[in-house]
């Protein structure tokens, strides 16, 4: 029996980050002594034109090379793309939605029709208070390891503390930190 | 995306064999922040006609003169470059006095 | 290509290719032929300027060798894959380096996997004919590929012989008016060329040219039986030469298949069964025309004047793949010859016979006419 | 009579310029804009534009299949090859016309290639130079945005000194590409029987009459449009003219014509506005900007854009009234 990957799509715009994000969650589990995949879809799309990104992680070596195409969990970086069908493409009745939106759970129903758990945060909001910045990724990180399970919040701010550190000043990744541990707590998911 | 094709259905050589298909292609959604026309402050310069690079104003000839009527939301990308050269719109203008405004597109989500 | 009094040519030169070029630039400048010429500054442009030309509804040609045809090959492909049937003399010259100006086949063996369809002229006479029929094979509504009339440089591109020609009214009625498709200057029908064409349409538009190849074989067929009316001349996807009653056969492309023919003779005289296959088209490749022929002799020779290093050399290749298929399969033998000009002369030819007479040839070994150990 | 704004616009109303909607380039992007512009003249000026493409940004972007956004008859090739390919269009055209063989022999034709920096100044100069020497009739404009955007911003042959590139980034040791943007105005106007220009979406007035111009010129003519890349200038979406102003009036991009060696200053400066502020407006210089070598840099740019300046004052002086050809 070939080892169950868990799979993760990521919907944002060209721009936002998402291919960071992506990368970023994949050197978190890859922290835990995971195996690990993060990839974009590269098309010939600019700034703004909505995009997605991959990944696998598992506790043996991933063969698979396709995209992914029933994902476990499908985070969504940007809700102006929610009404876009794409979105809940090859979803399972088991499979996670996290939304970055400061709208409810019935917005992201109503736009996406999906039937599953949901989970919102207004990431773009925490970062803009934590750092000052709209960048959503590390607060979409922290939900993310609230909601699966896969990365662990210690794994996360390692993780921070590597990539940013070397770039950044202490302030920075402290904050990055604290909207990292925001995510955690204020993902808001429906039962 | 349109249904996708199988290899004897489509013209060879990877033509294009009509002119103007990506206008089925709506930019629009591109969007995060959208500008809004306000027309009593307008002066029909032609100027975000002129810059606009998405085609996305609308105009109409009036008495022979073109106006500025709105915007073509199919296509926008709110680059917000029409607000820019708009010679009615500047930060020091206030808001109800400015020809185009920029709203995120957030407001209009509903 | 005076006859053919092509819309366009663009061409830079290139020896052996420069007499083609010459020639029929004097023909321009006489007033005998009034094409459009386009003197480029390099290859890349020619076959560039050729893929404008023949987009736009143009009946477009170049001609090219060896280096220069390495220059083209980024545009080779495009030519291929937007289906423009451009017609390309190849005066077939060894790709450098050292560089050489000398006959082999590296060129053309090197754009084996272009798109084009590949005919191989064995003399000056095949490669005028050929040139005439590619025009008509190209532009087939069931085709729309482009053409490579391989010559062997110098030896043919340069040599005299002997030519016997069609009058003009009859060869410009043989071409006829050429057959345009999607013409870019059509203003009433703006057409896109040259997209970027990803994952989603990139594979369909790869199969529908795996198609086009296929219909090769009967639109080849179709045209050299029309051809024959005005010529007399018959061509076939292979030539046979003393076939049908010989034990052992040889394969080659280009103008060693004279010299084949006659060593044939020669040995024919003293009583051993043996004969000639020569491949007029190589692309698409006869695999079906060598089963049928090949099967159950007593032993093949491939003889190849290009090789593929760190594999086995391309005729060879795939002589010895299409015969995986025969019922009965024959001894077979790979020979590599002539690269850079070296000659090849009956003695040579006849050593490889002589191994096969001797039941002497070993499929995985390659061998060497007239190289100095 | 040169079109002014509000005549093209009346005229193109409902009238589609060449380019259409739906394509994919970054939002604010200058690059449809140069090609909007210049096909509205010529479509204004009762010609029929038929359109080349260098691989770019605007290539990839304006034809991903099945959707095209042009309504004119388009063909892209490859990168380094558009001036070739459109002469041989070009040379078709001639036969064809010559041959009786056109669908529309009533038309005026228009060929209009467009390449980026990276295909005109650097893989494509050759077939530029020999599509120009060979005197085709046609309208080369590079769509100049200083870099390989396409590929994710790597230095090119124009892009300029301290700028943040890929390929020559702002290091400890280094402070980015280190030499001088190559002169492609000069390496054209070489060829002497053409005519070259500059322009820049910001003064559109001057753009259209260059466009008019080249229409009306008996042989080939390279326009160079400046075309700030909003998104690896690091400067806003809305900010194309504005840089673009700004280049202007710091002379950073000055605006002339060369017509068979004849120079014409199209935009006369009284002074020069100073380098510094064309530089400082851009994301892209931000990491020269905070090294210590940063005023060097600066300094060099605004002595080579002063001695530039002068040096054309005195060309368009010398060169009055005296065509080369």
């Amino acid at each position: 029996m070939p080892a169950k990957y868990f799979e993760l799509r990521w919907h944002a715009r060209a721009g936002q980050g998402a291919k960071s994000a992506s990368q970023m969650f994949a050197e978190a589990a890859l922290e835990m002594g995971k195996y690990v995949q993060s990839f974009p879809e590269y098309g010939a799309e600019r700034t703004g034109a909505p995009m997605k990104a991959f990944n696998r992680v598992s506790d043996e070596p991933i063969l698979v090379h396709s995209s992914v195409e029933n994902p476990d969990v499908v985070i969504v970086i940007d809700d102006t793309l929610l009404g876009n069908p794409d979105i809940v493409s090859g979803m399972k009745d088991d499979s996670v939605l996290i939304v970055n939106t400061v709208r409810g759970e019935d917005f992201v129903r109503a736009k996406t029709g999906f039937k599953g758990k949901v989970c919102t945060i207004p990431a773009t909001d925490i970062a803009l208070e934590e750092f000052g910045k709209g960048i959503p990724n590390t607060v979409m990180l922290g939900a993310i390891a609230k909601v699966t399970g896969v990365i662990t919040l210690e794994s996360a701010e390692e993780r921070i503390r590597k990539t940013f550190g070397k770039k950044f000043s202490e302030e920075i990744v402290e904050a990055n930190i604290r909207a990292l541990r925001r995510g955690f707590e204020e993902v808001n998911c429906s039962a | 995306m349109p249904e996708l094709k199988g290899w004897k259905e489509v013209p060879i050589g990877g033509i294009i064999d009509k002119p103007a298909t990506a206008k089925e292609y709506k930019t629009g959604t591109w969007r995060v922040i959208r500008p809004v026309h306000q027309i009593e402050n307008c002066i029909h310069c032609m100027m975000c006609w002129l810059y606009c690079p998405d085609q996305a104003i609308v105009i109409e000839i009036v008495d022979g003169k073109p106006k500025m009527k709105g915007y073509n939301y199919d296509y926008c990308k709110g680059c917000g470059l029409c607000a820019n050269v708009c010679p009615k719109t500047n930060d020091k203008l206030p808001v109800d006095k400015r020809a185009i405004i920029m709203k995120p597109e957030t407001e209009f989500q509903e | 290509m005076r006859q053919i009094n092509p819309d366009v040519v663009a061409a830079y030169p290139i020896t052996p290719q420069t007499p083609i070029v010459e020639y029929f630039a004097q023909y321009v400048a006489d007033g005998l032929a009034d094409t459009e010429m386009i003197p480029v500054e390099s290859e890349h442009s020619a076959m560039s300027a050729v893929v404008g030309a023949a987009a736009s509804g143009a009946r477009a040609m170049t001609a090219t060798a060896a280096n220069g045809l390495a220059l083209m090959h980024e545009i080779v492909y495009i030519a291929a894959s937007l289906r423009l049937p451009i017609v390309m003399p190849v005066a077939n010259r060894a790709l450098s380096g050292p560089i050489n100006i000398h006959c082999d086949h590296s060129d053309a063996m090197a754009e084996r996997d272009s798109g084009w369809i590949q005919l191989w002229a064995e003399n000056a006479q095949e490669a005028y004919d050929f040139t005439l029929m590619a025009i008509k094979i190209g532009e087939h509504e069931d085709v729309r590929l482009p053409v490579m009339v391989n010559l062997d440089g110098f030896i043919i591109s340069h040599g005299v012989e002997v030519v016997d020609f069609i009058d003009d009214e009859a060869a410009k009625k043989f071409v006829g008016k050429p057959i345009v498709k999607y013409p870019l200057l059509d203003l009433n029908n703006p057409v896109t060329y040259g997209p970027l064409d990803l994952y989603d349409y990139y594979f369909e538009h790869k199969r529908q040219q795996i198609e086009a190849m296929k219909h090769v074989k009967h639109v080849f067929k179709q045209v050299a039986k029309e051809f024959e009316k005005i010529s007399g001349r018959k061509y076939d996807i292979i030539e046979k030469y003393k076939t049908d009653d010989a034990e052992y056969i040889m394969i080659a492309l280009g103008s060693t298949a004279g010299t084949i023919k006659y060593t044939v003779d020669l040995l024919r005289e003293e009583g051993h069964k043996v004969g000639l296959v020569k491949p007029w088209v190589f692309r698409p490749f006869p695999k079906e025309e060598l089963q049928e022929i090949l099967n159950g002799r007593k032993a093949v020779i491939v003889l190849d004047r290009a090789a593929s290093f760190g594999a086995e050399a391309p005729l060879y290749e795939a002589v010895k793949s299409a015969l995986y298929e025969a019922a009965v399969r024959p001894q077979i033998g790979s020979y590599v010859y002539g690269l850079g000009g070296r000659d090849i002369k009956v003695e040579d030819i006849r050593k490889a016979f002589e191994d096969a007479f001797e039941g002497n040839l070993i499929a995985d070994e390659e061998r060497y006419l007239g190289l100095r150990e | 009579m040169a079109l002014n704004i509000m005549q093209l616009a009346t005229l193109f109303a409902d009238k589609n310029p060449g380019i259409t909607q739906g394509h994919r380039l970054c939002p604010g992007c200058a690059a449809p804009n140069v090609v909007k512009f210049a096909l509205m003249i010529a479509k204004a000026k009762g010609f029929e534009p038929v359109v080349g493409l260098a691989t770019g940004c605007l290539e990839v972007s304006t034809t991903i299949y099945p959707y095209s956004a042009w309504n004119v008859p388009y063909i892209h090739n490859a990168f380094e090859n558009v001036a070739a390919t459109i002469s041989g269009v070009e040379t078709a055209y001639r036969a064809l016309a010559r041959r009786g063989r056109l669908v529309d022999p009533d038309k005026k034709y228009a060929f209009f290639a467009f390449g980026g920096d990276g295909g005109t100044y650097d893989i494509g100069l050759q077939s530029l130079s020999g599509a120009i020497e060979r005197g085709h009739k046609f309208i080369y404009i590079v769509y100049d945005n200083e870099g390989y955007m396409n590929t994710g911003n790597q230095r090119s042959g124009s892009t300029p000194p301290g700028s943040q590139t890929t390929t020559a980034p702002v290091g400890k040791k280094l402070s980015g590409k280190v030499q001088i943007k190559k002169n492609i105005v000069e390496i054209m106007a070489g060829h002497e029987n053409v005519y070259v220009a500059t322009v820049s979406t910001s003064e559109p007035m001057d753009f259209f009459k260059k466009i008019e111009k080249a229409l009306e010129f008996d042989g080939p003519s390279f326009i160079a449009a400046f075309s700030p890349c909003v998104r690896f200038w690091r400067v806003g979406d809305d900010k194309a003219v504005d840089i673009s102003k700004l280049a202007i009036e710091t002379g950073y991009w000055p605006l002339y014509e060369v017509e068979r060696g004849v120079y014409r200053i199209t935009k006369r400066l009284k002074e020069l506005k100073p380098v510094r502020q064309f530089i400082e407006a851009q994301g892209r210089f931000k990491p020269l900007l905070k090294k210590a070598d940063a005023d060097d840099i600066v300094n060099e740019i605004q002595e080579y854009v002063t001695s530039r300046w002068e040096r054309l004052l005195a060309l368009e002086e010398a060169t009055k009234d005296k065509p080369i050809r």
